[in-house]
């Protein structure tokens, strides 16, 4: 018990729940504007492979830090434009478009870093973020290492919250997604675009997804190894429900997967004698699926996620 | 009112596969003016004016609408926000609303630049509220729209159009889901509007609104214009006979004396999370012979009413009797094993399996029967033939009964759904708005119908918003208002609308 | 402007010729990154085609991984059938291939009689169990069974590597993390001799054909297709809805059981936790690429495991990455469900401004 | 003379340290030209045996490859093509007359770089993060652990696994919570440790691989692995005609060079290094012999 509250008094404890959950926090704010625009994206997994894959080739190959992130965000939208024409204008399924996305991006990204790579024995490393050193904000007791001395990428992915929480609720293009995710016809009906709006919000999700691959290659580590994203995709699918479509509480959802990660790998080192590990390793998807039934109920799902809808035709 | 023509339809035509929709209509509207479009379902109304509006490209024809200076300019066909930007507004017969936002927000969508990195809420606001304060029509602007009412959300739709300064309105059956006395204040609100120059365009299938508020008459027919008169110079008769091209029978109602009861509801109590579900304490007998009608302004509790008689609701307290036995355990299979024939309100929603096939819908309810199955797998042979005697008893006209139900017109849906229940010769039957949204001609069919059950020695429990419907088939009417059902003892139309209303008699 | 319509009706020719074309167009695709690799695209297909067809070993291989294939693409045809979204089948065939060897691999040593039913319906249990769960949390709380079943495949995978650590580990697997081996009387026998195709492929094909004709052709099916086509109006027409949830949520994840089962008691002999390859996943591309028709789920099954194989073996024989196979199958999934879609509707061009003039 | 057909199938891309080793040896042998050397990584189990086959029946002379998954079928492969040469990473035994066996048996040097763990940690707690509890890593673990009470008896462990074999930023998180926990020296199993101990500044011993390039200053010492003497002594069976069922095991002992230690004795202790020559040349001379166990190791508590 005590060593329970000691961990979660450390500080390390919640600045490692705050790195783990970057990548969380990038995927979740990305589904979460595809859901609400009323498209499930499952290309998710693939695509942070993606991400994770071409901004770390790109840094390798010179393009800097932001270069990569940058190519990272194209690769990213590109893969989201090919699950938006399938989706949107053609309407179809967005199960199987997007298993069909998650496949083809995870091999594009391992045949073309092989076939770049065709004999490294150990991966290739490059220079990632480091933690931004703060002048006075990283000495402050607590706050400090927790939240200053996270890369730009950890402060990126808050940021991207603030701003998806904006464009969502300020705007009238954030509006405009949130109407076309619940009924097409309302958008349609005031002349404004729903493949547009709808391919426009994939596009712009797939990006944000990207990043948290990115992320992983270029702040969490170093290198890009086949199966590092490892179902990290598919946690934010869970998480976007959780967080009811809501920036804020995606952030919070992503925290708390995050918090259990971190927890696990700690108690798992106290404990691991007396329960086996992986006990710890199912605590986080099984509190997502408690989460889940929690809140089902009151969650309100865009009422057209899954729908296609066609122009000129009601 | 001045001849001044401010939008003129030049031959417009829209073919969908094989239907001809629309077929070289043209059509002029002047300045003021209210022109009501009349026609059976599938005559091709929506078809047109979604063309005016750009949802759909024509085949063929022009749109003309004059400019705020009062010259006829050429619209581009296909953009609906050409349509927005020439002053013509649109209602379309379903709700386009985002049920997640509220009033303001999709009031105001599409209005705004999306490039805009802030919204001007305080003075869309404001021009909302001067709208609500001219037009008198008014709608809680602040809760998600999922929360309102019929009546609100279709004043939000136009409020919608006027909001974008339309001066053209086209209004697709806006009164389908009214009570009178919401229509009748719609059309007050809209015509004090034409004064300012407003020109509407309204579809409806009420005859007497049209004779009411409208100043001319447009009639199609199977995709053609057939006619046009001025109001002043039409009757119910002449109009139906425009439209239908022959006289459509009128349903008389004979005096019968009330049979045993057939429904009895013992202080049945639902709760439910809003008023539109929700049933207190209700008591009420229904007898062989007789048509008990329920009127009321659309969310007190009908659907809740509706769910409780066809066996979808377990109601919280009380006891439902159909002829003499007791409901234990209430569900929708037992309802129909008790006799209890069902119409349900939302005909595409609960009343067909749309991909399914004509015959596999009229089987639906009976899976069971040794006529459908035998030893779990289906007689098709058996249930063809079925289905094509009761396409051709029931008139259910369409591409056979091996076509999706989805592809019947709404009247033809509900000519299955008539078949389905009145095959079996219920004692009870539930009509839940069994003419909602259909033509003169369907709904009279659905009235015999009924009638005939009646005679026959069903009781029938008919729920209408339409009050002119209950008005001249029930035997009996109650009134339901908040979620409790009060006797009117009379056929009074003013005394029943305010009850309706909640304003002691 | 283009404009999409749905055809009347389909030709017949293009409802055969539209997803050969969509896979020649694939495989034409293909060369992309074989010439990236610097292999020759044209020696290539040649490679291809003789590792799928080119010996009877490599048609049977073809068959062995077809075989899995059809099990979760039947789950997943029949769950997406009543819109039950079952994204769990790789969860529940490892659940299936659990209790395949807990009873299998000695705790029960009796004729293989007994033994080899008792595993299969075990198995079927098992994964049923799988599925049943995420229904009862659908049905009861309205928890979104996507994401339910996606994120007990990650439980399930857990648990069994506990398992293969704890109770179901051989005590001769010198502590490697797996099972014992099923009994040899408990193995679903070998087709060929010397091959690795066995039985399960019969016991799939049977399967899909029965899923067939009790879609089409029983009360059962009937009540499944209006469930998923309408839940509304069946509950409406006194349909248990919520029976036909579980009824269906017990199939689709048996069926995926016996995708465990089969690779287990048919194939490996023991279970590891690398049993499958996502053979769950894959099957829900088998079940859209068949239009969710259990007899299209074979065919499905057998061009997924055709391409798969295939591409593999041209990977070895040309000296490229073998990371080009599922690159291959990713490409043909995708243009076969495009051509899918040009099967079923038109584009029509338009030129708006015409009309208005 | 004629070059040698060789083909390896790995179950996991070639970046994986294990797989790098057999990898590296290969390709070597390939430069030199004894071999014609190619390779399939990534190959899932269920698919292994297929791709044996073709090998096989490719007219391959030496398949390599890693069999832990399947070790019975790929036995099976080996009867049904007598004439081709199989050397399988393998936990059990060769079968005649083709089928030897191969394993990283290194846990002589993990000893050895246990003791300089022990010798360096100041806080006498060592954090190590595995990838799976299987023998292959138990039992290096175990010798390491081994090395480190030797020389400190007072030393405690914690250990944890990640369940994959590639997670490196998870492995990274495991390696901070040890040490948020204490640890001072990480032995780093797998890929993500090291990195983890760069950025908190303590040190971490190696394993299979040498990585002190990649992480200056942090890796104290190194457990390596070297599949030169087992291929190279596979190779030349082959070539002459004479390659048998056997268990090339012992040429991963550090006696054929099959396992090294290296240290970087800027960072240990000079008393230490001179300890750690001392029992490696005890071990070289068969004079000490570390003790094998392939159970699961457990933090202490
Ligand atoms: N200044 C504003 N500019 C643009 N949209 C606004 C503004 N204020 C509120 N809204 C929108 O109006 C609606 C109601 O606003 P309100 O701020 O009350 O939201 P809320 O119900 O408190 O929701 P939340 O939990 O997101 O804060 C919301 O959809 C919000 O997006
Ligand atoms: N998008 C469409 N695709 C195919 N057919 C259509 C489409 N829209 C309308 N139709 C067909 O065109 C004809 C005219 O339909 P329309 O909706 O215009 O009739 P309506 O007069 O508005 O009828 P109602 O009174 O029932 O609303 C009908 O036969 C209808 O089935
Ligand atoms: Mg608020
Ligand atoms: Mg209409």
């Amino acid at each position: 018990m005590m060593d329970l509250l000691n961990i979660l008094l450390s500080e390390s404890f919640w600045a490692a729940s705050l790195r783990i959950a970057t990548p969380l926090i990038f995927g979740v704010l990305g589904a979460l504007i595809c859901e609400r625009a009323g498209v499930l994206n499952l290309g998710i997994e693939g695509i942070f492979v993606v991400g994770a894959m071409s901004g770390w080739m790109a840094v390798w190959l010179g393009a800097g830090l932001w270069g990569g992130v940058l190519v990272a965000a194209l690769a990213g939208a590109f893969f989201g434009l090919l699950h938006a024409i399938l989706t949107v204008p053609l309407g179809l399924s967005q199960h199987v478009s997007g298993l069909g996305i998650t496949l083809f991006a995870t091999s594009v990204s391992y045949f073309s870093y092989r076939t770049a790579l065709p004999n490294v024995s150990s991966p290739p490393r490059i220079e990632p973020f480091q933690p931004l050193d703060v002048p006075i904000l990283s000495d402050l007791p607590f706050l400090g290492p927790v939240l200053f001395q996270q890369t730009a990428l950890t402060w990126l992915a808050l940021l991207m919250v603030a701003l998806v929480w904006y464009v969502m609720n300020r705007t009238a293009l954030g509006v405009a997604i949130q109407a076309v995710g619940d009924n097409p016809d309302s958008v349609d009906a005031q002349g404004l675009s729903v493949y547009g709006l709808r391919m426009g919000a994939i596009v712009a999700g797939s990006a944000l997804m990207a990043l948290g691959g990115a992320f992983l290659t270029m702040s969490a580590f170093d290198a890009f190894f086949f199966g590092m994203v490892n179902g990290r995709g598919w946690v934010c699918i869970a998480l976007v429900i959780f967080a009811s479509w809501r920036p804020g509480k995606a952030l919070l959802g992503a925290l708390l997967f995050g918090a259990f990660d971190a927890l696990q790998v700690r108690l798992q080192a106290e404990m691991g004698a007396l329960v086996p590990g992986q006990i710890f390793l199912m605590v986080p998807y099984i509190l997502s699926i408690i989460a889940l039934v929690l809140t089902a109920r009151s969650a309100d799902y865009p009422r057209a996620l899954l729908t296609p809808w066609f122009k000129g035709q009601r | 009112m001045t001849d001044h023509t401010v939008l003129r339809l030049n031959g417009l035509s829209k073919r969908f596969g094989t239907v001809l929709a629309n077929d070289d209509v043209s059509l002029a509207l002047h300045r003021g003016e209210v022109l009501a479009l009349l026609g059976e379902n599938g005559a091709g109304k929506t078809t047109l004016m979604n063309m005016l509006f750009g949802h759909y490209l024509p085949d063929a024809g022009t749109v003309q609408v004059a400019g705020p200076d009062g010259v006829l300019a050429p619209l581009p066909l296909g953009h609906p926000q050409a349509a927005l930007a020439a002053g013509i507004g649109m209602v379309h017969q379903h709700f386009t609303l985002a049920e997640n936002l509220n009033a303001l927000d999709n009031i105001t969508l599409g209005s705004e630049p999306l490039r805009a990195l802030r919204r001007d809420r305080k003075s869309a606001r404001q021009k909302i509220e001067g709208i609500i304060a001219r037009s008198g029509l008014s709608a809680p602007l602040n809760v998600p729209v999922g929360r309102l009412s019929v009546g609100e959300c279709q004043r939000v739709e136009i409020l919608k159009a006027l909001y974008r300064d339309a001066r053209i309105l086209v209004l697709d059956e806006p009164t389908a889901v009214l009570t009178p006395q919401e229509a009748d204040t719609l059309f007050d609100n809209i015509k004090a509007m034409t004064r300012d120059g407003l020109s509407v365009i309204f579809i409806s299938h009420k005859l007497r609104e049209v004779l009411a508020f409208s100043d001319r008459i447009a009639v199609l027919r199977h995709g053609r214009k057939v006619g046009e008169m001025a109001t002043a110079d039409a009757d119910e008769g002449a109009i139906a006979r425009m439209m239908v091209g022959a006289d459509t029978p009128k349903v008389a109602r004979e005096a019968m004396a009330p049979g045993a009861p057939v429904l009895q509801l013992q202080g049945v109590t639902v709760p439910g999370r809003s008023p539109r579900d929700t049933l207190t304490d209700v008591t009420m007998t229904v007898h062989a012979h007789e048509i008990l009608g329920i009127a009321g302004i659309s969310g007190n509790g009908q659907s809740a009413l509706a769910r409780v008689i066809s066996g979808l609701a377990v109601p919280q307290n009380g006891t439902i009797r159909v002829g003499e036995e007791q409901i234990a355990r209430p569900g929708p299979a037992t309802m129909v094993r008790a006799g209890v024939g069902r119409i349900p309100e939302d005909r595409h929603h609960e009343g067909i399996v749309g991909a399914m096939s004509v015959a596999e819908n009229m089987v639906i309810e009976r899976l069971d029967d040794p006529s459908v199955q035998a030893r779990g797998l289906l007689r098709r042979g058996a249930i063809r033939a079925h289905a094509e005697a009761l396409a051709r008893a029931y008139d259910v006209r369409g591409p056979g009964v091996d076509a999706r139900a989805r592809l019947l017109s709404g009247g033809n849906i509900q000519k299955l759904i008539l078949a389905r229940v009145f095959e079996h010769a219920p004692r009870l039957i539930l009509a839940n708005q069994p003419t909602r949204g259909l033509d003169m001609g369907a709904a009279a069919e659905v009235g015999r119908r009924l009638l005939q059950a009646r005679a026959r020695g069903a009781g029938v429990v008919l729920i209408s918003e339409d009050l002119d419907e209950v008005l001249s088939l029930a035997d009996r009417i109650l009134v339901i208002r908040d979620g409790q059902l009060v006797d009117t003892h009379s056929h009074d139309r003013e005394r029943i609308g305010l009850m309706m209303a909640g304003e002691p008699a | 402007m283009i404009r999409i319509e749905a055809r009347p009706s389909t030709p017949r020719a293009m409802t055969l010729g539209i997803p050969v074309l969509s896979a020649l167009i694939a495989l034409a695709l293909a060369a992309i990154p074989l010439l990236a690799a610097g292999a020759n695209p044209i020696a290539a297909y040649g490679e291809m085609l003789r590792g799928v067809f080119g010996s009877v070993f490599a048609v049977s291989e073809m068959l062995t991984r077809a075989t899995p294939l059809i099990f979760t693409g039947l789950a997943a045809a029949l769950a997406f059938r009543a819109r039950l979204w079952n994204i769990g089948a790789e969860g529940q065939l490892y659940l299936g291939a659990m209790a395949a060897v807990a009873v299998g691999s000695g705790a029960l040593d009796i004729p293989g009689l007994f033994l080899l039913p008792l595993i299969v319906v075990l198995g079927a249990a098992a994964g049923a169990a799988g599925m049943v769960v995420p229904t009862f949390l659908k049905v009861r709380f309205g928890a979104d069974e996507v994401v339910t079943t996606l994120l007990l495949n990650f439980i399930i995978l857990i648990f069994l590597q506990m398992m293969l650590e704890g109770p179901l580990q051989d005590p001769m697997g010198l502590g490697w993390p797996q099972s014992a081996p099923v009994l040899d009387q408990g193995m679903l026998p070998p087709l060929m001799d010397r091959m690795r195709v066995h039985a399960g492929l019969i016991v799939a094909l049977v399967l899909a054909v029965l899923a067939q004709f009790m879609l089409a052709r029983s009360v059962w099916g009937f009540r499944l297709r209006a469930v998923g086509e309408n839940a509304a109006a069946a509950r409406h027409a006194g349909i248990g809805v919520n029976r036909s949830l579980f009824g269906v949520a017990i199939l689709s994840g048996g069926l995926a059981g016996l995708a465990g089962v089969s690779e287990v008691a048919g194939l490996k002999g023991y279970l590891t936790a690398d049993l499958s390859p996502g053979f769950g996943y894959t099957g829900i591309v088998v079940a859209m690429l068949a239009g969710l028709s259990p007899a299209g789920v074979v065919i499905a099954a057998l061009f997924i495991a055709s391409v798969f194989v295939g591409a593999d073996s041209m990977s070895r024989a040309m000296g490229v990455s073998s990371f080009l196979a599922d690159l291959v199958v990713s490409m043909s999934l995708l243009c076969v469900l495009v051509g899918g879609f040009i099967a079923r509707y038109r584009l029509v061009w338009v030129r708006a401004g015409k009309a208005a003039r | 003379a004629e070059k040698v057909k060789v083909a390896a199938i790995y179950t996991l891309p070639v970046e994986q340290q294990w797989i790098s080793r057999i990898h590296k040896a290969l390709n070597t042998a390939a430069e030199r030209g004894d071999i014609d050397y190619v390779f399939s990584e990534n190959v899932a189990n269920t698919d292994y045996e297929r791709v044996m086959r073709e090998y096989a029946e490719q007219g391959v002379q030496l398949i390599m490859g890693e069999v832990f998954g399947l070790e019975r079928a790929a036995r099976k492969v080996a009867k049904d093509y007598p004439d081709t040469a199989f050397l399988m990473g393998s936990s059990f035994g060769p079968v005649a007359p083709n089928f030897s066996v191969f394993d990283n048996w290194i846990h002589e040097p993990s000893y050895l770089t246990g003791m300089v763990a022990g010798a360096a940690t100041e806080s006498n707690v060592i954090g190590m993060v595995g990838g799976y509890a299987i023998p292959e890593v138990n039992r290096l673990m175990h010798a390491f652990m081994d090395g480190a009470r030797e020389v400190n008896p007072d030393v405690t462990f914690i250990v944890n696994f990640i369940d994959s074999w590639y997670d490196p930023p998870k492995a990274k998180e495991s390696a901070f919570a040890m040490m948020d926990a204490g640890a001072d020296v990480m032995y780093a199993e797998r890929f993500g440790v090291s990195d983890a101990a760069v950025e908190r500044g303590v040190k971490a011993i190696g394993n299979v691989i040498d990585t002190a390039g990649a992480y200056p200053g942090t890796i104290m010492a190194s457990a390596l692995w070297h599949m030169e003497a087992t291929v190279d002594k596979a190779i030349s069976n082959v070539a002459a005609g004479t390659f048998e069922a056997a268990d090339y095991g012992q040429y991963s002992f550090m006696a054929y060079g099959g396992g090294s230690l290296v240290m970087d004795e800027s960072l240990v202790a000079p008393e230490t290094v001179e300890a750690v020559k001392a029992k490696e040349a005890e071990i070289m001379d068969g004079l000490f012999r570390v003790n094998v166990n392939d159970d699961r190791p457990v933090s202490d508590n």
